[in-house]
C-alpha cells in the first residue's frame, strides 16, 4: 500500500499518453488529456496523505489533531480549474476544426505537413 | 480503511483505462462523468472533502456537459453535411 | 509516421518513461507518511491567525491567495478565449439573416418540448440548487466548500431552466452583458481586495478586514470577502462557458431546420 | 518590502477585467488606447523594478506572510535583474505588437486586447515569481491566453489544427512540470524555490533526477527544444502576426528562462558534482535543436513557418548557452534573447506587412512584388543580418558571451553550431529578401509549380496600397533598438553582473528566507580580445549572404549526385514534422525517456 498510489499515478500518466498518441478523434483526445491530468491529482493526494489524519477542517475537531496536508489540496483545487478550462478551450478549437475541415481525425488532416 | 483505499485506487486505474480505450466520444463522455464520481469518492476517502466537492461539480457535471454539448454540435454538423451531399447526388 | 510505426515508437518510449517516473516516485516517503513542514505549520497556525476552521480555504484564499488569483484569471481568460473561439463568423451570420423569420421565439430555436412533469420537476429544483450553492459559497471558511465549488453549482441553475424548455426565461437569466459584467466584477473584486491590502498593509492581498469570531459566517476577514468574489466570478464564468457551447447547438438547429 | 512588485501582474489583469466588463460599450479605439497605455505603464514599473534590483533583488511576500524559521508560508516575488529585464522586454514586445495591430485585422475587438493584457500579466508573473507552484500557475495562465490568441482566426481549419497541436503538447508539458513539482514537494515539503533548494542541499538520487527531467522537459516544450519543438512551427504558421511576435520573441524564451531559474536555484546544489553530465546532455540537445531548426528553416517557402523554424534553431543556441553553466554564457543567453527577440519580432512584423499588402506569405508567390517597398526591404535585410549575429547587433554580444563561456570549459566546438545556424537561418531569410524585395531568382519553376500552394487567410480587410506608419514603425524601431543595444558600451558587463546574481544560489536563499542584505558586486571589466570573434561573425554573415545568392542563382545544385544524400536527410526530417499531434506526443514521451536515461547513465558511470 505504501507505493501503490504512486504506481497508479504513473499508470494514469502513461495510459493518458497512450490515448493521446493513438487517438483518431480530437474529442476523444481531449478526454484522454483529462485522464492524463488526473495522474497529478493522485500524485498530489498521496503525497499529502497521512495515515490516521483527519481532513484539514477544524470545525468540531481540536486544532493540533493530526491532519493531512492542506497545501496539496489547495494545489489540487487549482489543478481542477485548470483542467476544466483547458478542456473547454481545446473543445472549442475542436468544434471549430470540425466546422471547417469536416473531420476530427488527426490522420486525415494534412495541412501542416513539412 | 486500508482495504477501502486500495479498492478505490484500483477502481480509479481501471476506470481510467476503460475511458481511454472507449473510442466512441459519446460513450466516453458518460465514462468520464463516472470517472469524475469515482475520483470524488477517492478524494473523500483520502480526507480531501474540499477537493471532492470540486471534483463532483467539475469532473462529473460541468466537464461531461461541455463534452456532450460539443458532441451534439458535431453530430448535427455531420448530419447536415450528409444531407447536403445527398441533395447534390439527387 | 504510419500508425503502426508511431505505436511501436511510442510503446518503447513509454516503457522507458514509466521506468524513469517510477524511479523518481521510489524516492518519495511512503504513502501516508507526509513529512511536512509546510502543511503541518499551516494546520497549526491558520486557525489562530485567520479565525477560520477550513484550512484548505485559508491556504487557497490567503496564504497562497495569489495562486488562486492566477487561477481565477485562468478561468477568466478561457471564458474570453472560449467566447472568441466560438464567436459567430460572418458567413454564419449571413445565413442567419436569410432565415430571419426564425427569430428566437420560433419553434426551430427551442429545445424539444419537455413534458409538464419534467418541467415542474426541473423548475422546482432550481430554488433548492441556488440555496445550496449560496450555502456552499458562504460557508467556505468553515466547512468544505467555498466560492469555487458553490460557484459552479450556481452556474448549473440556469441550465435547469433551459432543460425545462423555457428558453426565453433562460435567455433573460443569462443576459450576456449582465453575466459578463458580473464575471469581470468578481475578478475585479479579488484584485481590489488585493490592492486594499497593498495600500493599507503594504503587501498585496494582506488581510485588512476584521477577523471576526472563529466559527461564525463573517469570520476570516478578507478570506470571506475573496470567497464571495470568487463565487461570483466562477458562477458567471461557467455560465458563460456553458452558454458558449449551448449557443453552438442552438445555432445549428436554427440553420439546419429539418 | 517593495509595493511596486505585484503591479506588473495585477495592473494588466485589472485593466483586462475592466475592458471585458465594458466589452459592449467600449469602442475599438478606446480599448486600444487603454491597452497601449497599460502596457507602457507596466513596462515603466518593470523598468523601475529593474533599477531597484540592480542594487539588491526586490522581494515581495503576498499577504505579508514572510517566512518563519526558514519555512515560507506564502508566495513570494523575487525580482533579480534578469527576471525584471525579462518583464521589461515582455512589455516592450507587447507594446510593439499592440501598435502593429492598430491597423490589423478588422475582427480585432476588445476581447483581443483582454487576451493580450492577460498574456502580458502572465508573462510578467512568470518572470518574477519565486515560488515553484506559482510558476506553474502563470505557465497555465500564459497558455490559456496563448491558445485563444493562436486560434484567433477561426475561419481556417489549419488555424484550428495548429492551435490544437499547440494546446495539447503544451498541456502535456504543463502536467510534466506539475508532476515534477509534486515529486519535489513530497521530498522537501516546500514550494518556495529557495526553500526547496536549501532543503535538497547536495543530495542527488532518482527522485531529484526525475524531477529535474520532468520540469526541464515540461518547460522545454514551451521553449520548443528538440524533440519537443514540433508544435512551434504549426502554431506560428497559423497565429495572427502580432501574436507570432510574442510567441517567438519572448514566450518561447521564457521557457528557457524558467529552466535556468529552476536549475540555478534548486538543482545546482544536487548536480554540483555532476555538472559535466548536465552539460553533456544540454550541449547535445542544444546542438541537435539548432541544426534541425536551421535545416528545416532553409527548406520552407511559407515565410512565417520559415521564421518559426529559425526560432527553433536559435532556441537550440540558447540551450547551448544554458548548458555551458557559466556566468559568461548565462549573460550571453540573456543578451542573445534580447537581440534575437528584437530582430525576430521585426521580421514577423514585416511578414505581417506583406500579408497585409499582398494577402500572401508565400515566398514564391511574392516574387518581386515588394520591389517598391524600399524602406521595408531595408528593415528586413538589416534584421536578417542581426539573425546572423553580425557585429553591431545585440545578438553578436550574446553569441560572443556564449562562445567565450564554452571556450572557458574547453568546448570551443560550439562555434561550429553557431556558424551553421546563423548561415542557414539568415541565409533563408536573405533568400526571401532577395526574392520578394529584389525580384531575384526565377518566379516559379517547374518543381515548385507542382508543390502545394499555401493558403494564408487574410488578416486585414483589404490589401491596401500604402503601408500605415503604425505597422512600419514598430519593425524599424525594434531593429534600431537591437543595434543600439549592440553598440552601447558596458551592456555586457551589466548583464554579467546580473548573471552572477542569478547563479548565486546561497545568496538567493539567504535573501529570500532570511531577509539578508547582500549587496551586489559588479562584475569585473572584461579584457577578452574579440578580434577573432568579430572575424567569425562577419564570416557567418558573408556565408549567409553567399548562400542566399547561390540559392537564387541558376547554379543552385538540386539534382547533383553529391546533394542527394543531403536531400534524403532533409526529406526524412520534413517527414517527421507531420502536423500529427500523435507523433508530437510520441516524440515528447521519447524525449522525456531519453533525457532520463541519458542523465541516469551518465551519473551512474561516474
Amino acid at each position: 500500500m505504501s507505493f501503490f498510489p504512486y504506481a497508479v499515478a504513473a499508470w494514469l500518466f502513461v495510459i493518458g499518453l497512450y490515448g493521446i498518441v493513438t487517438s483518431r478523434n480530437f474529442v476523444h483526445l481531449v478526454i484522454c488529456l483529462a485522464v492524463l491530468q488526473s495522474s497529478t491529482y493522485v500524485l498530489l493526494l498521496s503525497i499529502g496523505y497521512r495515515v490516521g489524519g483527519t481532513a484539514p477542517v477544524f470545525a468540531g475537531v481540536r486544532v493540533g489533531t493530526p491532519a493531512v496536508d492542506p497545501v496539496v489540496q489547495a494545489l489540487m483545487l487549482t489543478d481542477i480549474v485548470v483542467e476544466a478550462t483547458v478542456v473547454a478551450l481545446l473543445l472549442a478549437l475542436a468544434l471549430q476544426l470540425h466546422k471547417r475541415a469536416n473531420t476530427l481525425d488527426p490522420d486525415k488532416l494534412k495541412a501542416l505537413e513539412g | 480503511m486500508l482495504f477501502l483505499q486500495f479498492t478505490i485506487l484500483s477502481f480509479v486505474a481501471v476506470t481510467a483505462t476503460a475511458v481511454v480505450l472507449t473510442r466512441d466520444p459519446a460513450k466516453q463522455a458518460i465514462g468520464i462523468s463516472f470517472y469524475g464520481l469515482v475520483m470524488a469518492l477517492m478524494f473523500f476517502i483520502f480526507q480531501a472533502p474540499d477537493v471532492a466537492l470540486s471534483q463532483i461539480v467539475i469532473g462529473a457535471v460541468a466537464l461531461p456537459l461541455m463534452i456532450l454539448l460539443a458532441l451534439t454540435k458535431i453530430r448535427r454538423h455531420e448530419e447536415e453535411q450528409r444531407e447536403r451531399k445527398e441533395k447534390k447526388a439527387a | 509516421m504510419k500508425r503502426r510505426g508511431r505505436m511501436i515508437f511510442f510503446l518503447l518510449s513509454a516503457a522507458v518513461f514509466a521506468g524513469v517516473y517510477l524511479w523518481g516516485l521510489k524516492g518519495l516517503p511512503a504513502v501516508g507518511h507526509y513529512r511536512g513542514p509546510y502543511g503541518d505549520v499551516l494546520n497549526q497556525v491558520a486557525t489562530y491567525e485567520r479565525h477560520v476552521t477550513d484550512i484548505v480555504t485559508a491556504v487557497n484564499f490567503d496564504y497562497r491567495g495569489f495562486d488562486t488569483l492566477g487561477e481565477e484569471f485562468i478561468l477568466f481568460m478561457s471564458v474570453v478565449g472560449g467566447t472568441v473561439l466560438l464567436r459567430r463568423q460572418r458567413e454564419e451570420e449571413k445565413s442567419e439573416h436569410k432565415d430571419q423569420a426564425l427569430s428566437d421565439e420560433s419553434p426551430e430555436r427551442q429545445a424539444p418540448e419537455p413534458s409538464d412533469a419534467t418541467r415542474v420537476l426541473t423548475l422546482g429544483l432550481v430554488g433548492p440548487l441556488v440555496v445550496f450553492g449560496l450555502y456552499i459559497v458562504a460557508h467556505g471558511q468553515l466547512t468544505p466548500g467555498g466560492g469555487f465549488q458553490g460557484g459552479v453549482i450556481l452556474a448549473t441553475a440556469p441550465l435547469l431552466v433551459y432543460l425545462a424548455g423555457d428558453l426565453k426565461k433562460f435567455k433573460q437569466i443569462t443576459s450576456h452583458t449582465l453575466v459578463e459584467v458580473a464575471e469581470a466584477a468578481g475578478a475585479g473584486a479579488y484584485l481590489a481586495i488585493g490592492f486594499a491590502g497593498l495600500i493599507l498593509g503594504g503587501a498585496y492581498l494582506r488581510n485588512v478586514a476584521a477577523l471576526g469570531k472563529t466559527g461564525m459566517i463573517n469570520s476570516g476577514g478578507t478570506i470571506a470577502l475573496i470567497n464571495l468574489a470568487t463565487g461570483l466570478e466562477v458562477a458567471a464564468g461557467f455560465v458563460l462557458l456553458l452558454y458558449a457551447f449551448l449557443e453552438q447547438t442552438l445555432e445549428i438547429r436554427l440553420r439546419g431546420g429539418k | 518590502m517593495s509595493t511596486l512588485a505585484p503591479l506588473p501582474v495585477v495592473i494588466p489583469l485589472s485593466v483586462a477585467a475592466i475592458l471585458s466588463a465594458l466589452n459592449k460599450f467600449v469602442g475599438r479605439r478606446l480599448s486600444e488606447a487603454l491597452a497601449i497605455l497599460t502596457t507602457i505603464a507596466t513596462g515603466l514599473i518593470c523598468g523601475e523594478l529593474l533599477l531597484q534590483a540592480r542594487v539588491q533583488p526586490v522581494i515581495h511576500w503576498f499577504g505579508g506572510w514572510t517566512p518563519r524559521a526558514g519555512v515560507a508560508l506564502g508566495i513570494s516575488f523575487v525580482i533579480d535583474p534578469i527576471g525584471a529585464g525579462a518583464a521589461v522586454f515582455t512589455s516592450l514586445l507587447v507594446l510593439a505588437a499592440l501598435i502593429f495591430s492598430l491597423h490589423y485585422f478588422d475582427t480585432v475587438g476588445t476581447l483581443f486586447h483582454v487576451l493580450m493584457l492577460g498574456f502580458l500579466g502572465a508573462m510578467c508573473g512568470f518572470a518574477l515569481t519565486g515560488d515553484l507552484f506559482n510558476l506553474f500557475v502563470f505557465f497555465e495562465l500564459m497558455s490559456a491566453s496563448a491558445f485563444a490568441l493562436c486560434g484567433y482566426k477561426v475561419e481556417e481549419p489549419e488555424s484550428m489544427q495548429g492551435a490544437l497541436n499547440f494546446g495539447i503538447t503544451n498541456t502535456v508539458g504543463a502536467f510534466l512540470v506539475l508532476s515534477g513539482i509534486g515529486l519535489l514537494y513530497g521530498r522537501t515539503g516546500a514550494l518556495n524555490m529557495a526553500q526547496i533548494g536549501r532543503t535538497l542541499g547536495g543530495n542527488l538520487d532518482g527522485l531529484v533526477i526525475t524531477a529535474f527531467v520532468f520540469i526541464m522537459a515540461g518547460f522545454f516544450v514551451k521553449a520548443a527544444v528538440f524533440p519537443f519543438h514540433f508544435w512551434l512551427a504549426d502554431a506560428h504558421a497559423v497565429a495572427p502576426t502580432p501574436v507570432c511576435v510574442l510567441f517567438s520573441g519572448i514566450m518561447v524564451e521564457l521557457g528557457i528562462y524558467a529552466v535556468l531559474r529552476v536549475y540555478w536555484v534548486i538543482f545546482d546544489g544536487p548536480f554540483a558534482a555532476h555538472r559535466w553530465d548536465v552539460r553533456a546532455l544540454l550541449l547535445a540537445v542544444g546542438s541537435i535543436t539548432a541544426v534541425v531548426g536551421a535545416v528545416m528553416c532553409f527548406g520552407q517557402r511559407h515565410i512565417k513557418r520559415l521564421l518559426a523554424f529559425s526560432t527553433v534553431s536559435h532556441v537550440g543556441l540558447l540551450t547551448i548557452g544554458f548548458g555551458v553553466l557559466k556566468e559568461d554564457a548565462l549573460a550571453g543567453v540573456a543578451l542573445y534573447v534580447l537581440g534575437h527577440g528584437l530582430v525576430k519580432a521585426a521580421l514577423f512584423l514585416v511578414a505581417g506587412l506583406l500579408l497585409h499588402r499582398f494577402s500572401s506569405v508565400d515566398e514564391l508567390e511574392l516574387h518581386g512584388r515588394a520591389c517598391r517597398m524600399h524602406a521595408t526591404g531595408v528593415v528586413f535585410f538589416a534584421a536578417a543580418l542581426g539573425l546572423a549575429s553580425m557585429p553591431g547587433f545585440a545578438t553578436f554580444l550574446g553569441e560572443s558571451g556564449i562562445i567565450d563561456g564554452a571556450k572557458g570549459i574547453g568546448q570551443g566546438w560550439v562555434r561550429a553550431v553557431f556558424v551553421i545556424s546563423g548561415m542557414l537561418t539568415a541565409g533563408a531569410v536573405l533568400r526571401v529578401w532577395g526574392r520578394v524585395f529584389r525580384g531575384m531568382g526565377k518566379a516559379d519553376d517547374a518543381e515548385t509549380a507542382s508543390a502545394k500552394k499555401i493558403d494564408e487567410g487574410r488578416e486585414t480587410k483589404a490589401a491596401s496600397h500604402g503601408i500605415p506608419a503604425a505597422m512600419f514603425a514598430p519593425a524599424a524601431g525594434l531593429v534600431l533598438l537591437a543595434i543600439a543595444i549592440g553598440l552601447t558600451p558596458g551592456v555586457k558587463r551589466a548583464v554579467r553582473t546580473a548573471a552572477i546574481v542569478m547563479q548565486d544560489r546561497t545568496g538567493y536563499q539567504a535573501r529570500v528566507l532570511e531577509h539578508a542584505w547582500i549587496s551586489v558586486t559588479p562584475a569585473e571589466e572584461e579584457h577578452t580580445p574579440i578580434g577573432k570573434g568579430l572575424a567569425w561573425s562577419f564570416g557567418t554573415t558573408a556565408a549567409a549572404l553567399a548562400l542566399a545568392f547561390l540559392s537564387l542563382s541558376p547554379y543552385w545544385p538540386t539534382k547533383h549526385v553529391l546533394v542527394r544524400p543531403v536531400a534524403k536527410t532533409v526529406h526524412l526530417l520534413r517527414a517527421i514534422h507531420s502536423g500529427h499531434v500523435g507523433d508530437y506526443v510520441a516524440f515528447l514521451t521519447f524525449g522525456v525517456a531519453a533525457f532520463g536515461v541519458v542523465l541516469a547513465v551518465l551519473i551512474h558511470l561516474r
